[in-house]
């Protein structure tokens, strides 16, 4: 079937982040997602291309078929026809225990090697901001097999070191000690994966195999590879562009707007 | 019925300097009414910790109860992108936070349920929530031993010796003075029933030492012990039962109430100054006597918005987006 | 329907060799069916790692296709005060036995499932389980690393160095190859839900690779998805369903049917040599094709009358006692 | 009330054991029973001196209101009006985290310390026997604030040394090392009591605070001290005796043949 896409200015950025993140999984796995975004992409994904995913939400629900979209993962509206609606100690003793494919994540701030911070900005222990913390990002970003971060493309939010590593990317602290070394290094024979898309509101960043460094792969349409390097604060690898980031189509769309989120928890 | 007390008694069994945790999820399911009731009864020094906090903790915090906050979130989801009072106190050196991730603390819950100091856990590793520049209890000089339910240490990594994987985490056991939880139903000797997500309830609930169960209802045992596969603590471990309808109240509660979001949110936004947040306090906590008085206030038609569908198990008629 | 399979197929799954634990407790909710068509196939060399063991494993014990027996408990209740085969098999060197207490080995199973390669433990301490000269997979060179799933020591002693408790024990995960369960309800897809007690159930299936869901009968997934909070694991940890009445009698299950007294005494009588225990197979499980004939020669009667009334969840009417 | 006690003839070894065994629980304990006396004498002292008592069973379940008698700790039988029916991990970590006050337990040999064996006669790498094994006996054991055995009184089950230590007592094995120390020095701070009374067909044993040692508290009446020393296999410290043990009373018989266990599962 032709996919018939719709034009820059028939879909908002918020659509297009739910439709790129959506094809990020792939039919059958198991699917850890957080509020939000997260939420969008799986369930479009769900009634798409991989309509035998599994959903878990970490608070404690096991691929629940919602009614109505939950606005956070504690929810009484995860539990609607769920497999499993038990608490933390069994989606997470799950992700631990290597069960988990993909899990959808999002932070305040990514570094060059996909680190993440949800904590602070500024120093740990006399901070400007003091964000909400990790949550389960740390969590589901070790021990799933990839993860896929949404973000929002500013200079200060990409930058070439966080503030603080909340959330492991491809060159973390091994402890103890705190030197910087590869994940694979740092993880050992419990290495399983790692974050393997950066979904901004301008492009699509993947990371070199080699030296877990982030490089562009696609630019959403009406935006160029010029306006991404404006809104990162790092040396950013473009020389790999593949070009632009496919669009949402009008079915996609349809999908988002009357099946997701109809009522506008969290689409405009 | 000689567990049954009220919420201000309730409140008087704990301690200021206590370790308290709480049943629920970022905004579901807290103990609203004994929040409340903390903070009216002004106790002083908690220290929180939590699977995860949310409205109650940053509630908590905001009326200068809390000197320690120990846990990996806080916010209100949809309805404050953090925690206002948190954020202001912790940049003004005010209240000391110690942060583990999510499964960290939910298996630190877990060992204090299992009555074991520690358990051995891969989550989280490559990151600055194991920096031991970060250890904020050590940093205030907390880990002397003086208070046994604090850690010597915050965390230690370990070389398995058996399947030789490589290095994990031993994390040191929660073990809250008193957990103060809000569920669906209690029986009336103590047996406890929640409906739908469980949380991280029964592990808070068993990792500490008195128990305070407060409850939509009271319900007769012999109902519960119906269908015992789907209780969760049995008498003995609960030291006190509250019935207190709408207790969970802004927080949501599965099969009996929405989360109240236009009102977390107003809360949240008066938390981005101390005075917005003392002006609400004022309004909502020292200005009502109680908790009835509370919902008094809020009102019949407020309420009755938020009230569950019965085969829904929340509310299908509260508007909740912006279409 | 693609997880369903049958009996036969599900066996087939089963590799000689492989480290193997089950369902149930004691002489309750065993997948007998299974049992009997793994001894019909003849499998070899497996390694029971077991929570507790009952009638199910001492039955393959006795049918030489055990060649460590790893666990805290064999026996058959009232019916039968030891597991004939093994004391027998264990007398002659026949089988390793590998001896854990209960809570060790519920621990132990727990780390497997939770994905961590050992937990502390204070259970049994003090006695000779954990006697060095009695670490039978040591004694027998099976700690070497070469099988990935056996641990390279019994245990290990640590001191708790976050709340100073003292010296405890460091027990390592089961990692079981493959989990046999007989359950009351299973989903199409393979949703789990099991009534009553849930015994170690959760446990042995998360920590297994692979699984294989016996139920009684196969219901719709919606069906059991009604109550989510009822059910214990989700289809994408099953790998195989069968459906299979009856097939966890002699042993019992809550809702459906009663211990077969009568059978399991007979069968424990029959243990006491290895003559009888062959004639006891040859009629019961090499006698018979498969476990519907075997359900067809114990007979509509006998079946019966181990019925559950289903107020009770267990036969009142069946004869138990002496009186 | 007075209490109308039977008098021997009218009453059977296996009555005055239960009896016996009830009386060592006080009310409002929570008790761990497994299968046979231990059900007969909880359930007893649930309808006698301890109503307010509440019986765990390994197996999975929390204070179960059986209207039939379970024939082991995994029967249908102990889920009817329980507060709780679980699994083994709620109510071992119950049992670590020192909820317990007191666990009902049987043995095959004990020694003149209180530990018990279960596991084998002879060499434990060489068996003569190999009897069923722990299960929880040496967690309950070593868990609980105090145990009650119920044991035969027989020379070669009543021993100055057991073949191997499968529940521990007084004087038991502190690894590593393997050396024979007091209990409390064993366990250490997590130390939270041990075995307070052995109870036979003869006799009711308990042990000395200091020393540890076992000696003899009552005889059961028809019993002598001679008899109990000529079914025992060390030097006994029979001192102390107070005298006879409490008979049975009619009533408390009328409640066990009528009402604990009418089918007769246990009881003749």
């Amino acid at each position: 079937m032709e996919k018939n896409y719709a034009k820059p200015g028939e879909y908002k950025v918020i659509d297009l982040l739910a439709v790129a993140a959506a094809r990020e999984v792939n039919d059958g796995e198991v699917v850890f997602a957080g509020t939000g975004l997260p939420m969008l992409a799986i369930m479009l994904a769900q009634k798409t291309t991989a309509p035998n995913s599994y959903l878990i939400y970490e608070a404690g629900t096991i691929d629940g078929k919602s009614l109505h979209l939950p606005a956070s993962v504690g929810d009484a509206r995860c539990v609607y026809q769920a497999a499993v609606a038990s608490g933390l100690y069994d989606v997470f003793g799950q992700l631990q225990r290597g069960r988990i494919d993909l899990g959808y994540l999002g932070g305040a701030e990514i570094d060059m090697y996909g680190n993440v911070n949800t904590t602070v900005i500024g120093d740990y222990t006399k901070p400007q901001i003091r964000f909400p913390g990790s949550g389960g990002n740390p969590d589901i970003n070790s021990m799933a097999r990839r993860t896929v971060f949404i973000m929002v493309q500013e200079k200060r939010r990409f930058r070439e070191k966080v503030d603080y590593i909340t959330s492991p990317g491809w060159r973390v602290r091994k402890w103890p000690g705190g030197q910087m070394v590869s994940r694979q290094e740092a993880f050992g024979k419990t290495f399983r994966g790692g974050p393997s898309a950066v979904i901004s509101n301008m492009a699509v960043f993947r990371f070199d195999e080699e030296t877990g460094l982030m490089y562009l792969d696609t630019v959403h349409p009406g935006y160029t590879v010029n306006d991404v390097l404006n809104n990162v604060d790092f040396q950013l690898d473009v020389s790999r562009v593949k070009g632009e980031t496919e669009p949402p189509t009008h079915e996609e769309l349809h999908i988002l707007y009357h099946e997701v989120d109809p009522e506008g928890i969290f689409l405009p | 019925m000689g567990k049954r007390i009220t919420v201000q008694e309730a409140v008087g069994m704990i301690n200021d300097g206590d370790m308290i945790t709480f049943s629920g999820f970022t905004i579901w399911r807290r103990p609203m009414a004994v929040i409340y009731e903390i903070i009216r009864q002004r106790k002083q020094n908690l220290h929180l910790i939590e699977v995860n906090s949310g409205t109650h903790g940053d509630m908590l915090v905001g009326a200068g109860c809390v000197k320690v906050w120990e846990s990996c979130w806080i916010g209100h989801e949809l309805f404050g992108k953090l925690g206002g009072n948190l954020d202001r106190k912790v940049r003004n050196g005010e209240v000391i936070t110690e942060d583990y991730s999510h499964h960290q603390m939910l298996l630190r819950m877990a060992a204090g349920a299992l009555g074991i100091p520690y358990i051995p856990t891969w989550a989280s590793r490559g990151t600055d929530i194991l920096n031991p520049e970060y250890d904020m209890l050590s940093k205030h000089a907390m880990r002397d031993g003086s208070n046994p339910n604090i850690p010597r240490q915050k965390a230690q990594w370990v070389e398995d010796p058996f399947f030789e994987e490589g290095t994990l985490i031993h994390v040191p056991a929660a073990r809250p003075n008193i957990c103060i939880a809000h569920v669906q139903q209690v029986g009336e000797d103590g047996t406890v029933r929640v409906w739908g997500q469980k949380y991280a309830d029964e592990e808070a609930i068993k990792a500490a030492d008195k128990v305070i169960i407060v409850a939509e209802e009271v319900v007769p045992e012999e109902y519960l012990r119906r269908e015992p596969s789907q209780n969760i603590i049995p008498p003995y471990l609960v030291d006190a039962i509250v019935q207190q309808p709408w207790g969970a109240h802004p927080t949501g509660n599965f099969g009996c109430y929405e989360v109240d979001g236009p009102f977390v949110r107003d809360f949240y936004n008066k938390t981005r100054t101390q005075e917005g947040f003392d002006a609400w306090a004022e309004e909502w906590i020292f200005g009502v006597p109680d908790f009835d008085a509370y919902l008094e206030k809020l009102g019949y038609k407020r309420l009755q918005s938020l009230k569950a569908n019965s085969a829904y198990k929340y509310s299908n008629e509260a508007k909740r987006g912006s279409r």
